[in-house]
């Protein structure tokens, strides 16, 4: 427990106190423009990412709950790959695909589509974002189709069930608690990102995370620093929050459709 | 689709592990193990890569042993504040990395923890548990309540019923929080740099500092070297798993 | 000696009263059955003995001590579950040595005793399976060995044979009061089938929508129901409604004018009210028999064979229907459909019951 | 662990890489040589780590080396010692390069580079100016997203005297980074992204480090740097304040400004001497490979200009950026 | 017309056979039940039609047309499962309403079928509950109506009603007959419950331990079992063993020397075999009565009430067991254990069989 308190109040002291106490950090935060854009520009790359590295991890978190153990392990190799390499390398490898002149876009110009632009803008920071996050996601959602009883698809099946209604109606709604707890996952952890942003994003690609390590690593204004991080905090709290609420919600929207 | 997505990066990196030099390039330009010569007898590489390996594995023993019972707890029992705590539980991975490692940090030298991998295993499992928590608590929505009430019936005590019953229903989800707690450990620079000592970085941070100035395609090497150990240690678990 | 006792035990569910204020007493060594139509309160009242659902109101005692708010684990009793809650990840071995490991028993001792339930349950030789390679009645006899097995002082049995061919149920039934009576295990079983209710208790709790309607022994509950309900719900029965007469002891006056003897008295002269036979006591008169004091005409509906008995359904002139049930017998020609036919039975045979 | 305690060891935080290899080829293996005093090269020199081990009073490290702004924030902050002139000799040095609390033992420099192979010379800008002037030199441009030396490069671009910067006049920087602000397509988080855009094709002309540039070379990639226009800044090393062996590591800086240990530094790194004896010692291809600190094309870096300012003119850069 | 038809079909599971090779028809319109005890293969071979188990031998036709290999989705039938697979997400009302969504049925006549079966099954109040809020007998209801909601071709039922009592166990065993009757419904029906399966089928499917045994009408399987297991599962019945004699038509001799006259001629003349008679067709024959050619005497085991009827257990010299069913009376003294007595039979009720 103390190790969990220790980091926590440290930080929360940090942002009032600079030695003396001082409301200066928030003052500063409430105030400044620069703060409330970033603000916005983190929810935003945050929620798309999450959402996006749901839409892709599901797929694969279901094609795997269908293989046989055997199968499902040597795929879950693949599905792990993206942990075993350096972001910085995999930034390159991102170039060498991505880029100007890059596999997909020689592709798209030799088949005599326009090149498009898919690095150092939203897009490349969403592209390298969900490439890091998607086995975050898969795990949770894996278990919880894995624990689902079959005989409930096979009864909807019998009942005449095609596979998309089965997958929407029992499948999918089932699995929630498993995507909640991914999309969490996935979620939480863009608030700290800041190395991708900085790699595969553009000019107006700024996170809290860039600002915080900025103020901790070079300008060593600790208390701006904290503050910005409870600041941070407070604020994924309450998506948390909102988060339980909304999934509360789904599933009575389940009930009503 | 998905797969070749999460693949296709690797497939770059591994060619360029091959490379001479000091520079990456794709494609290739000269076929060369240096890359693999330098990891293996340079600049401590070896050492860095087993001591992130057992910060590794102990970030994930702890993270576990005092994961799964908290999630166990937060989703059995019920109690006030119960939403508060588990906020508090994950607090660690709300926070931007480099504010807890300077908490740790600070905290670890007022409290006088010494020796070189403890405050890092300790530093990681803040940040690796709340994963193994989430992953758990998602988990426990499949661990029937039933069974759970069934055994103590029969006279099982909570902890029993914990060892026997829950946690094997719970393997899925336990191992899934095992990867991840420890890949987490294996791939941490900020609180592994903070609060380790000089002349003890784990294998992130050693990248980290190579990487500063230059891109060294030691790390490709690196990559591919971790890519062909996993790719080893899934075939075992595949050759050993049973077909049903 | 009372070893269990519920005093104003009930439990709701917001607005759904699933047990309603109950009490009972069950003596050491005495098989008890809860007996009642689905979604009575009998799984309910079960788990409020085992500790698993708490009352909403109410006290649970065992050998006199309030153990309300003792945990399942700490009450040292056995149970069978409806839905037979095997664990999912040990073989059926395992799953049955499962409360003998928690008691610290050794290996051998273990060994032994599982083999021995499963030869009770006739199932040697499924021990490494996983239940979900079970049939359903498999997995609820391996269930009702895994409760038999640690010799618990107080078994509950949450409709243990439901699943059973009556062949193998009835073997179970011998096995299961064998065991209950040699080893003098208190035993409370839920069971929705009148006939094991009546075969294997010594008192039956007849329940219905949250409410114990009766309490008493299987003869006590079949020849002197106390309500319309528990003459209806144990074994078949036919009611003819009328009003209550005391001429000569006591009798029914049919709407349709004809008197009904009953076997005793009624206190409640004038009133609206029921007279029950039993349809095996109700008895087909050839068109040449003397007529008789318990005695209705009506038409065939229809003839049902089970086996060795025929139902025969006789429809009144007031749209009551009778049931008459005789030994099946394929030497002779059954009645036809739309025959008339005269019924008559003992005023012995006939019981009063109030509306 | 308890060896580290021993008194004939330092320890030195290093950026690590190649950069630390090349460190402990020129100044550390020597000296080891030259004194039988082990030195420990660590990654990752951090200045929040810095000032985490003055705070708490848990030093670990005894020199570190610093990166820009480092010596003037751990000033502030009070992490150096100062330096021992009875023990380091700091004279015969380039102008402006030491300071109390630090020294100076190689200039390195951030400027202007291009892919070669694309663009041959006069196609490309080889000064600010040019790399201002978008119609002269069609291309995609690349800057380091960071405020320090953006503002040096946009006031140079903008006419004004490399040797006279500072002060720096902001207003007239923003106004002329508005001007290009449309044509750079690469905010570049990292410095060896800028070798890999140029590789790549990403990106024409990027703003990268003079000893980046040189590396990149030796290994063949085919990149141009102009030594005009260049922003020189020094290489320095710092004293941990509350070591044990402050004079165990006096004596090491010492080391470092010998003249031919500088000198031999270049040849592995491209970065020059501070030591004007040390440049003498440059063979003439390397000498004219370097930016020259004395022409009048060049500036020099003053990061005590930029130290009070930094805060205030980050956030003005991010927001600058972002709309 | 046959509807159904399963030629050589067989399930092994690793070294277990759930199910035999099999052969089986089913009519249109037909009701077919499949009676047999725990683990007999009855699940199993219902899988197989309903597509959830590929068979591992064999083809399934339907209509003439081989549908082994078409996904359960395209079969059109129904299905009551047998640990009722409700969809916990859902409320019971949806639960319903699933499988007429899938078909596009619109809102207000969804709302009214929905409500409608839950009539039939007499849980009207329940519709907006979840299925873990449900007793045991209740989500068997659930699952019950949820497939004859939507009228299908061909409805498979595992065990529907087992966890109910006899009474609404009756009342829904009429109302599916009701359904099946009316709409021409082709029905296959899993139960273990004998009387369910005469009183109900058009024809039944006896099985055990995989396999197939015979194929009849319900009283071609009570009077005209073809084997020891057919006469011996199908209700209660007395079996006595000995050597099959032609002498006057067919008979068997005992080794007491008795000899037992059968209904028909035994072409296994010489043989071990067992002659067998119900329970119902055996008399206590008072002390006074007759000799009679059917006829054995033994020592009073136990006289077991079952509400309207009474087993008298009687063991001959040999230890054979017999037993002899009466109706009950309250005005008799029953006879008294170990009491000597004289049971008979006519050799009409007496069926030879092989052993
Ligand atoms: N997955 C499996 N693996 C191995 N054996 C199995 C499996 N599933 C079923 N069996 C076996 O196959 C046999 C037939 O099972 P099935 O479920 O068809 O029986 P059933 O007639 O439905 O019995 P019940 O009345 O008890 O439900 C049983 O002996 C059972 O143990
Ligand atoms: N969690 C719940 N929420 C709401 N109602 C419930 C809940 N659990 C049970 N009930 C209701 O309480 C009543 C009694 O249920 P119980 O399970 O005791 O019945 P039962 O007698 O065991 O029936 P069965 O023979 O069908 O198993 C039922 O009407 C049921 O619907
Ligand atoms: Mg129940
Ligand atoms: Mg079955």
């Amino acid at each position: 427990m103390a190790i969990f308190l220790a980091p926590l109040w440290s930080v929360l002291r940090q942002s009032l106190f600079d030695p003396n106490f001082t409301l200066n950090g928030y003052s500063e935060i409430i105030e400044s423009h620069l703060f409330i854009k970033i603000l916005y520009n983190t929810l935003q790359i945050s929620l798309t990412a999450a959402f996006v590295t749901l839409i892709v991890g599901y797929p694969i978190a279901y094609h795997l709950s269908r293989q046989s153990p055997r199968r499902r392990a040597l795929l879950l190799i693949l599905v792990m790959l993206p942990f075993w390499t350096s972001i910085l390398v995999k930034s390159y490898a991102f170039m060498v695909i991505l880029g100007q002149d890059g596999i997909i876009n020689t592709v798209l110009y030799s088949v005599g589509l326009p090149k498009i632009q898919l690095l150092y803008n939203r897009t490349g920071v969403i592209i390298g974002t969900v490439h890091f996050l998607v086995p975050f996601v898969l795990f949770p959602i894996m278990t919880s189709l894995l624990g689902q009883n079959p005989d409930l698809a096979r009864a909807a099946q019998i009942m005449g069930a095609s596979r998309l209604r089965i997958f929407l109606r029992i499948t999918l709604p089932l699995s929630l608690p498993g995507v909640a707890a991914g999309g969490l996952l996935a979620l939480v952890q863009t608030f700290g990102f800041f190395i991708t942003t900085a790699l595969l994003g553009g000019r107006g690609d700024l996170m809290m995370a860039n600002l915080i390590d900025l103020y901790t690593r070079e300008i060593l204004n600790w208390n701006l620093a904290s503050a910005v991080a409870v600041t941070l905090l407070a604020l994924s709290g309450g998506i948390i929050f909102a988060l339980g609420r909304v999934r509360g919600g789904m599933s009575a929207f389940g009930q009503a459709a | 689709m998905g797969y070749v997505f999460l693949i296709l990066p690797t497939l770059i990196v591994v060619p360029l592990s091959f490379n001479a030099g000091t520079e990456l390039s794709f494609p290739p330009t000269s076929f060369s193990l240096a890359q693999y010569r330098t990891y293996f007898f340079e600049s401590n590489w070896w050492e860095a890569t087993v001591l992130s390996f057992w910060v590794g594995i102990a970030t994930m023993m702890l993270s576990l042993v005092l994961g799964v019972p908290a999630a166990y707890a937060l989703v059995r029992a019920d109690f006030p504040g119960k939403k508060i705590l588990t906020l508090f539980l994950l607090s660690p991975i709300l926070v931007p990395v480099i504010v807890v490692a300077l908490g740790v940090y600070l905290y670890f030298a007022s409290i006088g923890i010494k020796g070189v991998a403890l405050p890092i295993v300790l530093g990681h499992t803040l940040i690796a548990m709340p994963f193994v928590v989430i992953t758990a608590m998602a988990g426990m929505q499949n661990v029937d309540r039933n069974l759970e009430v069934a055994s103590q019936i029969m006279g099982a005590g909570r902890l029993l019923i914990f060892y026997k019953v829950t946690l094997p229903l719970l393997r899925p989800a336990i191992v899934a929080g095992a990867l991840f707690s420890f890949l987490i450990s294996f791939d941490e620079v900020v609180i592994a740099y903070f609060v380790g000592r000089a002349g003890f970085s784990t294998l992130p941070v050693k990248m980290f500092g190579s990487i500063q100035w230059e891109i060294s395609p030691v790390i490709a090497a690196i990559s591919t070297l971790l890519t062909l150990l996993s790719l080893g240690v899934c075939l075992l678990v595949a050759a050993t798993a049973k077909d049903e | 000696m009372t070893m269990i006792r519920l005093e104003g035990v009930s439990k709701r569910y917001g607005a759904v009263v699933a047990l309603d204020k109950s009490d009972l007493a069950v003596d050491k060594g005495e098989f008890v059955t809860l007996l009642g139509s689905s979604g009575s309160g009998k799984t309910t009242l079960l788990n409020v003995i085992a500790g698993m659902i708490a009352p909403t109101t109410g006290r649970v005692l065992v050998d006199g001590e309030d153990i309300t708010s003792l945990p399942p684990n700490r009450r040292n009793l056995g149970m069978v579950f409806q839905n037979y809650a095997l664990l999912p990840h040990m073989t059926i071995f395992e799953n049955i040595a499962f409360p003998l490991r928690i008691r610290g028993v050794s290996n051998a001792e273990i060994r032994k005793r599982v083999m021995d339930v499963l030869d009770i349950i006739r199932l040697p030789q499924i021990a490494q399976r996983k239940p979900r390679e079970l049939s359903g009645g498999q997995q609820q006899r391996v269930s009702l060995a895994r409760c038999i097995v640690y010799n618990p002082s107080l078994i509950l049995m949450d409709e243990p044979l439901g699943a059973l061919d009556r062949r193998l149920r009835e073997q179970m039934q011998v096995e299961i009061k064998k065991i209950q009576t040699e080893s003098g295990i208190t035993m409370l079983y839920v069971t929705h089938d009148q006939e094991e209710a009546l075969s294997m208790s010594d008192r039956i709790v007849l329940m219905d929508n949250g409410k114990i309607l009766q309490i008493g022994s299987p003869s006590d509950l079949y020849f002197r129901p106390k309500s319309l309900f528990a003459a209806t719900f144990l074994g078949m029965s036919n009611i003819l409604r009328g009003r209550f007469t005391t001429a000569s002891g006591g009798g029914i006056c049919l709407p349709g004018g004809e008197e009904i003897r009953l076997s005793s008295e009624t206190p409640m002269t004038g009133e609206i009210g029921c007279a029950m036979v039993r349809p095996e006591n109700v008895k087909l008169a050839g068109p040449d028999a003397q007529p008789n004091t318990n005695e209705v005409v009506g038409e065939l509906v229809m003839s049902v064979m089970l086996g060795g008995i025929t139902n025969h359904h006789v429809e009144l002139a007031d749209g009551t229907r009778l049931i008459a049930q005789e030994q099946t017998r394929i030497d002779r020609a059954p009645p036809l459909r739309g025959e008339r036919i005269r019924l008559r039975w003992e005023a012995s045979d006939t019981i009063g019951l109030p509306e | 662990q308890r060896a580290r305690a021993a008194d004939d060891q330092l320890i030195v935080a290093s950026f690590g890489g190649g950069w630390a290899a090349s460190m402990t080829e020129a100044f550390h293996k020597p000296f080891t040589e030259a004194t039988g005093i082990k030195v420990v090269v660590t990654d990752g020199a951090d200045l929040a780590k810095a000032k985490a081990q003055v705070h708490a009073g848990n030093i670990e490290w005894d020199i570190v080396e610093l990166a820009t702004g480092w010596l003037s924030a751990g000033a502030r902050e009070n992490l150096w010692e100062k330096i021992d002139p009875t023990i380091v000799d700091t004279s015969d040095a380039v102008p402006g390069t030491q300071h109390e609390n630090a020294i100076g033992h190689c200039t390195y420099s951030s400027g202007l580079a291009w892919n070669a192979a694309k663009f041959a010379d006069g196609k490309h800008p080889t000064d600010w100016q040019g790399f201002w002037d978008v119609k002269a030199f069609p291309g995609r441009r690349g800057l380091l997203t960071r405020v320090t030396s953006n503002l040096e490069f946009a006031l140079m671009a903008d006419g004004v005297d490399p040797k006279k910067l500072y002060p720096l006049d902001v207003e007239r920087a923003f106004k002329s980074l508005d001007k290009i602000k449309p044509h750079v397509t690469n905010w570049i988080g990292a410095m060896p992204q800028t070798v890999s855009l140029l590789q790549n094709n990403e990106c024409d002309f990027v703003s990268s480090a003079a000893g980046r540039i040189f590396i990149a070379k030796k290994q063949g990639i085919p990149l141009g740097y102009s030594n005009e226009g260049v922003l020189i800044e020094t290489g320095r090393v710092a004293v941990l304040k509350g070591t044990k062996k402050r004079d165990l590591a006096m004596k090491h800086l010492a080391f470092m400004m010998r003249p031919d240990r500088q000198a031999h530094f270049a040849t592995l790194t491209g970065y020059p001497p501070v030591k004007l004896e040390g440049i003498r010692l440059m063979s003439p291809e390397l000498k004219s490979q370097s930016p020259d600190p004395a022409s009048p094309k060049n500036a020099l870096n003053d990061e005590f200009w930029w130290e009070p300012n930094l805060l205030a003119l980050t956030k003005r850069f991010k927001e600058w950026q972002l709309v």
